[in-house]
Parts: structure tokens; C-alpha cells; sequence
């Protein structure tokens, strides 16, 4: 278990390292272009620590994660994806990851993320893409929905998510510098979480 | 495009205001800086203050951001030596060095006019840190 | 006596600012910076803002001040690992980085309190360039 | 005549260099403490250029004073003294120099400084030196006191006006950020005119 969560944070990282330029111009066309930056200093740093260490458990993997980007990010989205994660490693248990440790691990990661950024849905944030993910598990738990087809559903739901802040005004973070003009843009921190969700799916559904 | 002119007693507080401001900005906005004295001691150089303002482009308007009161002092003297149609063009912000440039570096690449740039960063909610 | 610390994207905009303040203060006060990441690139630092919170006499209170929203979040976060007791004396101000800066270490160098230094530079008048 | 007002701007030169470190350290005790600083640079560079050139007017020469100490002081005291010293020559002339012209000097520098820094008296600045002077040679000038008791009343009261400042608390420039605490030290730039006004006096009684 602690083998595979090692593995899948290696994949994480090696798709926002992967994606750093695509991030990077999101951000340049409503922020001060450096998210992809940020997240793949992060995340570059996680590597290297995960490829030298040995570890117990997936909660000192997640902690690790946590302060790996809190330490290396720069940028707003540190804290946030760094709270994120250090709520992940207090609830997230060795032996079993089902549906209802799913809903608990997306809970904690919204709640991380609210305590630092204090947005709600629809602020064109990161949130517009775990909030609806986060939503159509539990959807899924309450109608006992199957693992395989809550997962699909869920990515599909975060991809949507996603898509969605296109449309929407920024009115957290600095993209709400731009107003009205911030409309029209897919939301940097909104796509990192999609590409984040879907490694976390890809590699759960593999 | 309105431009924005950065007037501080420190050349580093003033680069650095440039390079975060210029971050932020979408299009070609000019952003120029008069910071500190004899490159690099604390204070206020008129001449330079002077000489940036000659050679911006003020067509639609120039937004100065100054720290301290003497900094003050000096743009307005240095105002009053320009020609009266472009000292109308030329106003002193009520506003934080830094976050006033950033705010108005931004507002003036997304193309808003002079009075709309200076509302936007004159508002006291600049300051609220507190508020995310 | 009251402390400060300043927290910016820019390493360049926290030396001048800690320079600008320094001049004018009376007394020992302490001016820590965190300024950008990696020496030199715009950003915000936690482990630094940590060391830096870790290390500031605290007993008087500790004024902070922070240019933009990541650098606050930086520094909310960062507060939070601390002891409550602790957490209680460090405020963040609503108000601006430079100018709040330098009113900040005039204030605490004359001995005002962690309220009154808050206060002072929290007033929306801080902003007022235009009135000397 | 020009020749001897090029004599005088150099001994005052000469006087503000001497007090560059008494008027920093008054300058250190309500503000940033540089005002012996700056005007030394201002006044030595002044110095430079007075030896260097030949003047044709008295006009000239107050004129290049006034550009040379906005260009060099790097202080409030430089576009202070330099917009009066820049009001002076446009009002000198050079046959004469009775107690009407130095009336309309003096209120001239006054009008220079408070276009600059909009203070009135009782602001523990420059002008609570600058201001009696004023007064007193008006007063002169009324009830027709001849020139050289009135240049002496004059001194006196501007000696009077630097000590006044003493026990102000400054409302304007730098030191206001003190408050109250900005009681009980007389003000640098109340000393520095101070020093000027005794140097043009002196030189005049010679
Ligand atoms: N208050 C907030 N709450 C939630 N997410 C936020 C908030 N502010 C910013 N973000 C997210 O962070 C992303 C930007 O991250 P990044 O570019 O790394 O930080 P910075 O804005 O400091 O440069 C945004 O696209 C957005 O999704
Ligand atoms: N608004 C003002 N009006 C008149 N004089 C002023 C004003 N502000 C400052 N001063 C004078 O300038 C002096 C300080 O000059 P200086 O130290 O050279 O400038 P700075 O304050 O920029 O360092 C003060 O002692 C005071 O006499
Ligand atoms: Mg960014
Ligand atoms: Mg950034
Ligand atoms: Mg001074
Ligand atoms: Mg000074």
C-alpha cells in the first residue's frame, strides 16, 4: 500500500512537471504566470525526497507532500495544496481507501484549502474543481454506486469542474485583480487539480 | 494606456515595485521608477523624477505612486515645471507604493482609463490584508 | 517594545522598506524581513517567515506586514504552527507594506504598545499622498 | 554687487558644511537624520559651481542656488529652500538692496516654502524661523527703523523663532510621525535658516 501511494505521487509529480509550461500560461493570462513554476519546484523537490527515503506509512507520505510544497511552492497555491494535503495525512489510514476514506479525503482537502484561501464554489479557484469531484462522491456513496464507476463519474465531474471556471468571474486570489476580464479563462489552480484528480484515478482505476 | 510612475526614497523598494507590478500586467503598460538618491542612498532625485516624466508617454495619463512626503514634495514641484496640458494628465495617487503599482499596473493593461485607474487603487480596501 | 516583521513577494522591496524604516526609528526595535524565494525570485518563503517568527522577541507583541494575498496566506498558515500564547501577540496590520512600515517603527521605537502601533498605522490617512 | 553676493552664497556654503553634523544630528533625534547630510551636498556641489562659472545678474545666481539644491539635496529642505531661493531671484534686482527689498525676499522664500509644504507657523519647521524674521523686518520697515537695527532685530528674532521650535510639536514633514514625542528638540531646518538668515546678516553688517 505505502509502495503504491509512493508510486502514485511520483506520477503526480511527474505530470505537473510534465504540464508546468501549460500551467504556467494559464496563469500568465490571469495571474502573474508562474503556477506551472510553482507547482513543479514543488513538486521536483518531492521527487528527489521520495526516490532518497524509506516510508511507514501513507500518512508521512502525504506529510511529506504537504511540507515539500508548503517549503518549496512560492506561491499561494503552497499553502493551499500544502494544507490540502497535511489534512490528507490525518485522516488517511494504511489498510483500506474505499469510498467513504474517498469522501473523507476529498472533505479534508476542501477544507484545507477554504481554512487558507477562505473561497467558496464559484470563485473560479481550484475548489470549482475539487468541490463538484467532491460532490459526485458522495453522490455516489449515498446512491451505492460501485468504486470503478464513482471514480469515472468523479472525473468526470472534476473535468466539468474544471471547464466551468472558463466562464466564471474571479473574486479570490489574484486573478481577481482582473474583474470582469478574468472571465473566459480556464483558472490555473482549477486545471492543476484536475490533472492531480485524474493521476490519483487513472492510477487507482490501473 | 495609462502609465505608472514609482517614486520612492529606496532605488530597491522601487525596482522591486516595478518587477512585481510588471508580473501582473497583460499588455504594454510603461512602468518607470525614480528611486532613491546617487544610485542607491535614501532620498529624492527631482532630475530623475524630471526626466522619467519628460520621456513617458502621458497621452492617456500617468499615475504616480510616492512613498513619503518629501518624495511627494519633490513630483509636485517637478509637475509644475511641465506644460499645463500634461500636468492635468499627471496625478499622484492616494495609494500604497506597492500595492497601488500592482493593483494599477494591472487595471491600467486591461485598458481602463485614468479617473477608473485611480478609483480602483484609491479605495481603502487596498489595505485590508486581512480581508483574502 | 513592539517588533516588526515584513513580509514580501520581492526580497529588493523588503530590504529597502526594513533601510527606509530603520532610519527613522528612535530606538532598538527589531525590523525582520521574508522576502521572496531563492534569494532573489518573486515569492513568498513559509520556512522563512517561520524562521524569522521563530526567532523575533515576541514578548511586546510582533507587528507584520504583508504586500500581497499569498504572502498573508503564507503568513496565516505559518502562524498557526505556533504556540497560542505566541499567536496572540502577532498581528497582522491592515495596512500598506512600505508606509505601514515605517510609520510602524516610528511608533514602536517611541515605546507604544502592540494596540497602539496597530492603530496608528491601520488608519486609512496613511494613504492620504496628497494631503502633506 | 554680484560679486559680493557670489561671496556671501559661499560662506553659507561654507557655514552649512561646518554644521553638517549638528544639523544631522538635530536631524537624527525627530527624523531620518540627513538634513546636515543633504544640504552639505547641496551647498558643496553649489560651492563648485560658483568657483567654476561667472554670473552676469544676482538673478543668476540665486537661480542656479535654487536649481542646485532641488537637484542635489535629496530632502524635503530641497525643494523647500530651492523654490525660495528659485522666488528670490526672481524678485532681486541688482542696484539695490534696502528694507523693501528685503521684505519682499523674505516674504518670497516664505511663499516658496509653504507652495512646497503647505505649513503655517507653529509647525516646528524652517518657516518658524523664516516667519518672525518676516515679521520683524516688516515691522522695521513700518515704523522706519534704519537698516542696520533692523537687520539686527531681525537676527534676533529669527534666533528667537529656531529656539520656538523647541517646545512645538511638529506637525509637518518627517517629525509629525513623533507626536508629541517630537517635543523638546529644536528642528533642523528651523536651524538650518536660521544659520542662513545670521550668514546673510552678518555679511551685510560687514
Ligand atoms: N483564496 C483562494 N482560495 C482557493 N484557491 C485560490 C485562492 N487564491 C488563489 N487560489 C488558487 O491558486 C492558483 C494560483 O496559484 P499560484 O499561481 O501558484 O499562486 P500565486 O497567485 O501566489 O502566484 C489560482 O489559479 C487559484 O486556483
Ligand atoms: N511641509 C514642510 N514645510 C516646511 N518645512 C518642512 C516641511 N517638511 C519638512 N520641513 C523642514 O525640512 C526639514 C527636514 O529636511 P530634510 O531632513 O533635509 O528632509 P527629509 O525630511 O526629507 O529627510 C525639517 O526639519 C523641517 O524644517
Ligand atoms: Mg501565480
Ligand atoms: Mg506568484
Ligand atoms: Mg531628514
Ligand atoms: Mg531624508
Amino acid at each position: 500500500m505505502v509502495n503504491r501511494t509512493k508510486k502514485l505521487l511520483l506520477k503526480t509529480a511527474a505530470v505537473i512537471i510534465e504540464n508546468k509550461e501549460y500551467l504556467t500560461e494559464l496563469d500568465a493570462a490571469i495571474g502573474d504566470g508562474d503556477h506551472g513554476i510553482n507547482l513543479a519546484r514543488g513538486f521536483k523537490k518531492l521527487k528527489e525526497k521520495l526516490e532518497k527515503e524509506n516510508f511507514e506509512g501513507r500518512d508521512e507520505l502525504f506529510k511529506l507532500t504537504a511540507m515539500t510544497l508548503i517549503s518549496n511552492v512560492g506561491g499561494a497555491s503552497g499553502p493551499l495544496y500544502g494544507t490540502a494535503f497535511l489534512n490528507i495525512s490525518k485522516v488517511i489510514s494504511d489498510n483500506k481507501l474505499d469510498l467513504d476514506d474517498l469522501v473523507e479525503i476529498a472533505e479534508e482537502s476542501i477544507a484545507g484549502i477554504q481554512k487558507r484561501g477562505k473561497a467558496e464554489a464559484g470563485e473560479k479557484t481550484m475548489l470549482d474543481t475539487i468541490i463538484p469531484a467532491a460532490e459526485s462522491l458522495k453522490h455516489s456513496r449515498a446512491n451505492k454506486v460501485d468504486l470503478e464507476t464513482a471514480l469515472n463519474n468523479c472525473l468526470e465531474k472534476a473535468a466539468e469542474g474544471m471547464k466551468s471556471t472558463i466562464e466564471m468571474q474571479a473574486t479570490k486570489g489574484r486573478a481577481s485583480y482582473l474583474g470582469e476580464r478574468s472571465i473566459g479563462h480556464q483558472d490555473p489552480g482549477a486545471t492543476s487539480s484536475y490533472l492531480m484528480i485524474k493521476t490519483f484515478i487513472k492510477s487507482y482505476l490501473n | 494606456m495609462v502609465n505608472i510612475l514609482i517614486i520612492s526614497h529606496s532605488l530597491k523598494i522601487a525596482e522591486g515595485t516595478k518587477e512585481l507590478a510588471e508580473e501582473m500586467k497583460q499588455d504594454e503598460v510603461d512602468i518607470q521608477i525614480a528611486g532613491g538618491i546617487n544610485n542607491g542612498e535614501l532620498g529624492t532625485d527631482a532630475d530623475l523624477i524630471e526626466q522619467k516624466l519628460q520621456n513617458m508617454d502621458y497621452k492617456d495619463g500617468i499615475v504616480v505612486l510616492a512613498d513619503l512626503g518629501s518624495a511627494v514634495m519633490s513630483f509636485n514641484m517637478v509637475k509644475e515645471w511641465l506644460p499645463e496640458e500634461k500636468q492635468k494628465l499627471i496625478r499622484l495617487a492616494n495609494a500604497p507604493l506597492v500595492e497601488g503599482a500592482v493593483l494599477g499596473a494591472v487595471e491600467a493593461s486591461l485598458g481602463k482609463n485614468l479617473e477608473e485607474v485611480m478609483a480602483t487603487i484609491e479605495e481603502n480596501s487596498i489595505i485590508n490584508k486581512n480581508n483574502l
